[in-house]
């Protein structure tokens, strides 16, 4: 296990977490400052299919009209600052001298002249996408068909060097056995891939991603388990939905704020991923500022925490949307609107000093829609947190104490009549806590066991681990 | 702080999935599909509760009565499609098919050791995710659920090429290909996949789904067939084995999944 | 003048004015409250072009896609109440028995499934759009070629009859006066289009949609400015934009709130329209409740008050978006998740009772953004409604009073240096304080004036007001 | 009730509007276009300076030593030159433009009289905004601009059918015939009045603008042109009266708006 583990929790109480402040603030980019006493939109979107066919077309998608939108409706509502996320589509990652490279620059050029004309403070994150394939090889020199981990350090390092002022990644380090186990309601294989292989994954990565980023100058952001908490919140869905039960996807999120963790253990000094769900947990650890998602983001999922997870975040994002047009302009002048408005509300209590109360009103709203929902309170979130930070030592036990604090959280809350469960929930819950219990306290004993127990999970190598 | 736990939440949420859970029995919807057979019944439910562990031994004490192929038909298979009836209607999850599906895995293949060769499924489906594309989670849920239903899937993964998949399927000429795209800067490998299919004098019909694709678009090119969920796999791939052609399929799409047809 | 004019405001004071609030609640449709403690989302759409081709395709776009998509994402969320819109296409109110009216029975019946199901709160709102052509005639018996008024009047009835729960119109009186107007920056074209002429039409439409609505036990909800106030708004835009300065349009939104009264006048009982900014004097005076758009109509328009005009709404409604696909669901799922979650966030804030402080960051958000903004904030919203009601007895007068007001708050807070005007803007306020100032203190001389003034306006025929 | 005075909105919003305020001043760019002589620039002037109060003197006087032509041409016009520009650099805002025209009108109504008869304008435009569409704003500013300009407009109104601009502009054969739609459920009558004005034989380039309709949509059917902006309108006409045809109006479109042809 890396050794800058946090000794200690960033923030001495819950009560002291509240968005727009971070215990690290960054000033980045032209002119942006994050996490120093207000809240800042981040706006994302993806090229309209048959774009990406030419370097040509995805530049004018991604430039001329992506870009150049955004910005205008900034100006248009008088947003002083704003972040630009660019995640990088496939092509871009396979190819960076053709794809990425010309995007890179142009939009940064473009946000330079809106910059000088009008002040507009402004950065812009690349997120460059993980293309391993788990049955290829995660390492160096595994891959030798399509060479990905070798073109996706080549993606950073073009991203970098041209004009990204924060870079972050969304890595898939254990994800094969997490599939696997996310499908079966198998909270012990989710541990093992999430908790154990995803942090051994980032500790191999990340190290390389803050070089690249300390080399060029720039900030090296932070990651996401969107690979596993967000693919269970997503099968979790909501009321309507039945693939998986809610508080299997809750407990997955806590396992997961323990893997996130480790970016900021490796060097990434924030702000990370806005689809990190857990990032109130990973910010009440490291204090390092956050992006999040919610009620802005319907555009790209539906989740049932839309204003709650709005309580500690300093970026507040769309997660994604396609460009097309609205009647109310382009889809990214729109959802900028969203939340730029959104930043705006949360500001403005600031200045009416009354931002403790509007994020308590973010949480009461959503508390008890659902399970994850309510292990993310601030409170709850502070908790699992001091889980993990108990736990140091062993990326499987700290990961393992948060998720059973999860599930703990929730028992109790629904014991008390308060959460309510349903009955699949309830029976999911149940043997989650089981399971977890039932687990050995030494982590090697754990290991030796997840190596043959999911030994058959198709395109599982413990070799990309080095194990 | 607040607390937050004096807060009611009524006039906030409503629990719809509360409300809305099935009054029904599981117990009763199962009834239909298991087997009176008392030693294949015990088979049958050793799927529908996910029995991976003693399921070995109730195929083994079946397989002495019984022809593998019974076993299988009457036996592992019946127990799944009360698992596929139970999730359909609301009332198991998933995860349920999932392991129901392992625990059919592991007496199948006693079954098939039993007949001394593989077993003849009603065909093959070759399955992908789209050149480009990581997002597997949807076309393995359908894998399961066209295993579950009697088919061979031959998986070639995610990020396949658009000619590997060609040359795979121009080769084997299965039942069926499906194509999964969760990303709409991926998604134009179907049309070439397609159209190279068709170069190649090959007219098998290619099942595109995932959240990028909608009917329209996979209905914008030679072959396609749209599929909206993983339920919906078996339904269309049993028309294949009735022998309709893509074009019949895409004609009656509706009907299909209404059930009408 | 009406004779049911409001004599005294209803709220003793500004600060009494909240969301979710209303005097008068309501109760209608399948079991939904409107202002009576909670504020709902209200969620409106277009059908995607080519579907208003035949009734069937329309029918399929309305019912099938768009209302049960909307009712299986309010499900999913857990949103416990919810409003529909339909705005009626041309289409609708052209031929009413072949296109209106199989859309109406339909998405009541599938309303009705669902209210049945789940027990969720619902009711629809039938906006008959109002096809008029000044040119050939507003009044009944006027436009033989297209028999218009006629064809709007059937149209309201098979609503009314055939499952609306609500009826509404954006009618169009005065609006042929006010284009004319509002392009030159000419405020007493104005003030004689909108203050003048559009009650007078208001005056003659009102009654009758009243008798429609009563006969059939629905409720009659309201009417906006849309055609005036709205327009000036819309092309007096953001900082970018340069068509009208901000503070004309900031005067013609007061001035329009005299004319909106008129129908609560003649019977109508709210909620008024959404996309009436007016709504916070309009409630003010008459205590109905209000539906009203900001944040989460980027879809349709950016305005620049996307969280101030939340304050005393009591229905919060997208104004409108085009039915398509999205990442997160159908286009009217993503924009229900943004409207529902604020609606849940102001109703959170009553669990914890600080609704006025939400209110009170919503209004700091915007109170300096624009001038149109800093005239609606509740406490200048209030005293336009004063002056309203100190005017009554004259159409003229009292809509004169309302801009005169509001031109008079923009000027005081100018010169405190506490809302700042572009040069353009300080102009703009100047000329229409001296022409405001300039206009005759009796509604018959005006009345004079402005016949021979706008005698040669295209389309001005004053038969359509009786004149 | 709070103080909301208080409040300081520096970190909530930036007034980009002041902090872009153009420094440069109106006159030294109105100067370009003023005329030297001093009695058709008092002419000019008065539209520069909406005195539609005045004008009707200033032109008369004008009058007397120039024929209408030139007072229309070389005063009116100028003047309305000066304002456009000032109003395309973001300058003026519209209503300028707005009572600017409707003094020039007053005086160009003087000239003409004097000149007898109507003058020859540069060309005929036929604009309506389509059938069910009761938005016609746009349509109006583009057509003061157009008049601004030198081309005389038939305004056919708003909700206009189909067959009546059909049959309007095959009567008259205009320069160009131009379409506003605000309305996604109302620009379908566009291809319907291009594919009607072709069984025609007519293939009059036809702009169609307003929020509906995109590029590409415009450019969907024969004739059709987009116009983004009604300032787009001047640039795209003159090039009709230059003898262009349709398709070399809209394949030349982006150099056009940009001023580069
Ligand atoms: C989980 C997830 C991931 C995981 C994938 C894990 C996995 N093993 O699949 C990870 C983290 C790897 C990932 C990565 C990325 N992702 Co992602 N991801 C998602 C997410 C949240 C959920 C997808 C999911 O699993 N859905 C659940 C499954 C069950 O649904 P499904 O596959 O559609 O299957 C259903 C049906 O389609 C059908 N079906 C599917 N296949 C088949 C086959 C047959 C035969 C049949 C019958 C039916 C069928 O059955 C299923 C239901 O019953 C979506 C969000 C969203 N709104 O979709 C984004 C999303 C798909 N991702 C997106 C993006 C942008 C990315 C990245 C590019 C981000 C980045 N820059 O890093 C990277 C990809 C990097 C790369 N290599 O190019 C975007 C795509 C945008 C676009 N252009 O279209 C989305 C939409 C998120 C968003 N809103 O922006 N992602
Ligand atoms: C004002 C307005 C009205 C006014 C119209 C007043 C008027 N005289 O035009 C009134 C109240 C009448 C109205 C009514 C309705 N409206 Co309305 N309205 C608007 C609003 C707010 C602004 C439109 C506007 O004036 N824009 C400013 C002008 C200047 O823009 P423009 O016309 O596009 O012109 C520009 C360019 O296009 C170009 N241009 C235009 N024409 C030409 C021509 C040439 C030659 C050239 C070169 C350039 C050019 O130049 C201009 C800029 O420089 C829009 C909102 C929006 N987002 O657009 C909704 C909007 C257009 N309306 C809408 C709707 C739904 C309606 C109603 C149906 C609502 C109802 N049910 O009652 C009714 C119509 C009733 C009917 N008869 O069918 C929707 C349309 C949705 C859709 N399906 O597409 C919109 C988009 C609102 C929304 N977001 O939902 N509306």
């Amino acid at each position: 296990m890396s050794v800058n583990e946090f000794k200690k929790m960033a923030y001495s109480s819950a009560d002291e977490m509240v968005f727009g402040e971070s215990k690290h603030p960054k000033h980045y980019g032209l002119g942006l400052k994050v996490g120093a006493g207000f809240v800042v939109p981040e706006i994302n979107f993806a090229p309209r299919p048959g774009t990406e066919k030419t370097p040509e077309s995805l530049v004018r998608e991604y430039v001329d009209y992506i870009t150049k939108d955004v910005l205008e409706r900034a100006i248009t509502l008088g947003f002083p600052a704003i972040q630009i996320e660019n995640e990088h589509i496939f092509q871009m990652v396979n190819d960076p001298e053709k794809f990425e490279k010309p995007v890179v620059i142009g939009q940064k050029e473009i946000m330079q002249e809106y910059h000088d004309e009008y002040g507009i403070a402004c950065a812009i994150r690349h997120t460059i996408a993980d293309p391993r394939l788990h049955e290829e090889g995660l390492r160096l020199g595994m891959d030798t068909k399509h060479t990905y981990p070798e073109k996706m350090m080549r993606a950073f390092e073009v991203a970098a060097s041209n004009g990204a002022d924060v870079i972050s990644i969304e890595s898939v380090g254990g994800k094969e056995v997490a599939d696997h186990a996310v499908v079966r309601q198998d909270i012990k294989g989710w541990l093992f891939g999430i908790g154990y292989l995803g942090s051994l994954d980032m500790e191999w990565l990340w190290p390389q991603i803050v070089d690249i980023a300390n080399k060029n100058n720039i900030v090296p952001g932070g990651d996401t388990n969107c690979a596993g908490a967000n693919t269970a919140m997503f099968m979790a869905g909501g009321y309507m939905d039945r693939d998986i039960p809610r508080t299997f996807a809750a407990v997955t999120r806590a396992i997961a704020a323990a893997r996130t963790l480790v970016a900021y253990e490796c060097g990434a000094t924030g702000p990370d991923k806005d689809c990190g769900y857990e990032g109130p947990i990973v910010k009440a650890i490291s204090g390092f500022p956050s992006s999040q998602e919610g009620k802005g983001a319907q555009c790209a999922h539906c989740d049932m925490m839309g204003n709650l997870i709005a309580q500690t975040c300093d970026l507040w994002s769309n997660e994604s949307v396609e460009y097309h047009p609205e009647f109310g302009g382009s889809s990214v002048q729109c959802w900028l609107g969203v939340i730029g408005y959104e930043a705006a509300l949360m500001n403005a209590s600031k200045q009416l000093k009354s931002e403790k109360t509007l994020r308590d009103i973010y949480v009461a709203s959503d508390r008890f829609r659902s399970p994850e929902a309510f292990i993310l309170s601030f409170d709850n979130a502070y908790k699992i947190g001091q889980a993990i930070v108990e736990n140091n030592g062993s990326y499987y036990l700290r990961a393992k104490a948060a998720g059973l604090k999860a599930a703990e959280l929730i028992e109790e809350s629904s014991n008390e009549g308060k959460l309510k469960l349903s009955a699949q929930e309830k029976d999911a819950l149940d043997r989650i806590l089981l399971d977890l219990r039932s687990l050995p306290s030494e982590e090697g004993k754990f290991v030796d066991w997840a190596l043959k127990e999911y030994a058959d999970v198709p395109a599982f190598n413990p070799k990309n681990y080095e194990l | 702080m607040l607390d937050f736990d004096n807060i009611s939440s009524d006039a906030l949420l409503t629990r719809y999935d509360i409300i809305a859970e099935s009054k029904e029995k599981p117990e009763t919807i199962a009834e239909k599909h298991l087997p009176k057979d008392p030693i294949l019944r015990k088979v049958a439910e050793d799927v529908l509760h996910m029995k991976y562990k003693t399921i070995e031994e109730n195929v083994s004490a079946a397989l002495k009565d019984n022809i593998p192929e019974d076993v299988i038909e009457k036996g592992l298979l019946k127990g799944m499609d009360a698992v596929s009836e139970l999730y359909n209607r609301g009332i198991y999850y998933l995860p349920h098919v999932m392991v129901s599906a392992d625990a059919m895995d592991r007496g199948i293949k006693l079954a098939e050791e039993a007949l001394g060769a593989g077993r003849r499924t009603k065909g093959e489906i070759i399955m992908h995710a789209a050149e480009g594309d990581p997002h597997d989670i949807g076309k393995n849920i359908a894998a399961v659920l066209l295993k579950s239903n009697g088919y061979s899937v031959l998986d070639m993964g995610k990020d396949v090429a658009v000619d590997d998949v060609v040359d795979k399927v121009t080769e084997r000429k299965p039942l069926v290909v499906t194509g999964t795209a969760l990303m709409t800067t991926t998604m134009s490998a179907f049309p070439r996949i397609a159209e190279k299919l068709q170069i190649n004098g090959v007219e098998t019909p290619f099942i595109c789904a995932g959240g990028a694709v909608n009917r329209e678009y996979v209905e914008s090119y030679p072959l396609g067939i749209y599929a909206d969920k993983a339920a919906n796999g078996p339904n269309l791939v049993n028309k294949a084995l009735d022998g309709w052609d893509w074009k019949k399929i895409r004609d009656k799409w509706d009907g299909i999944l209404s059930g009408s047809e």
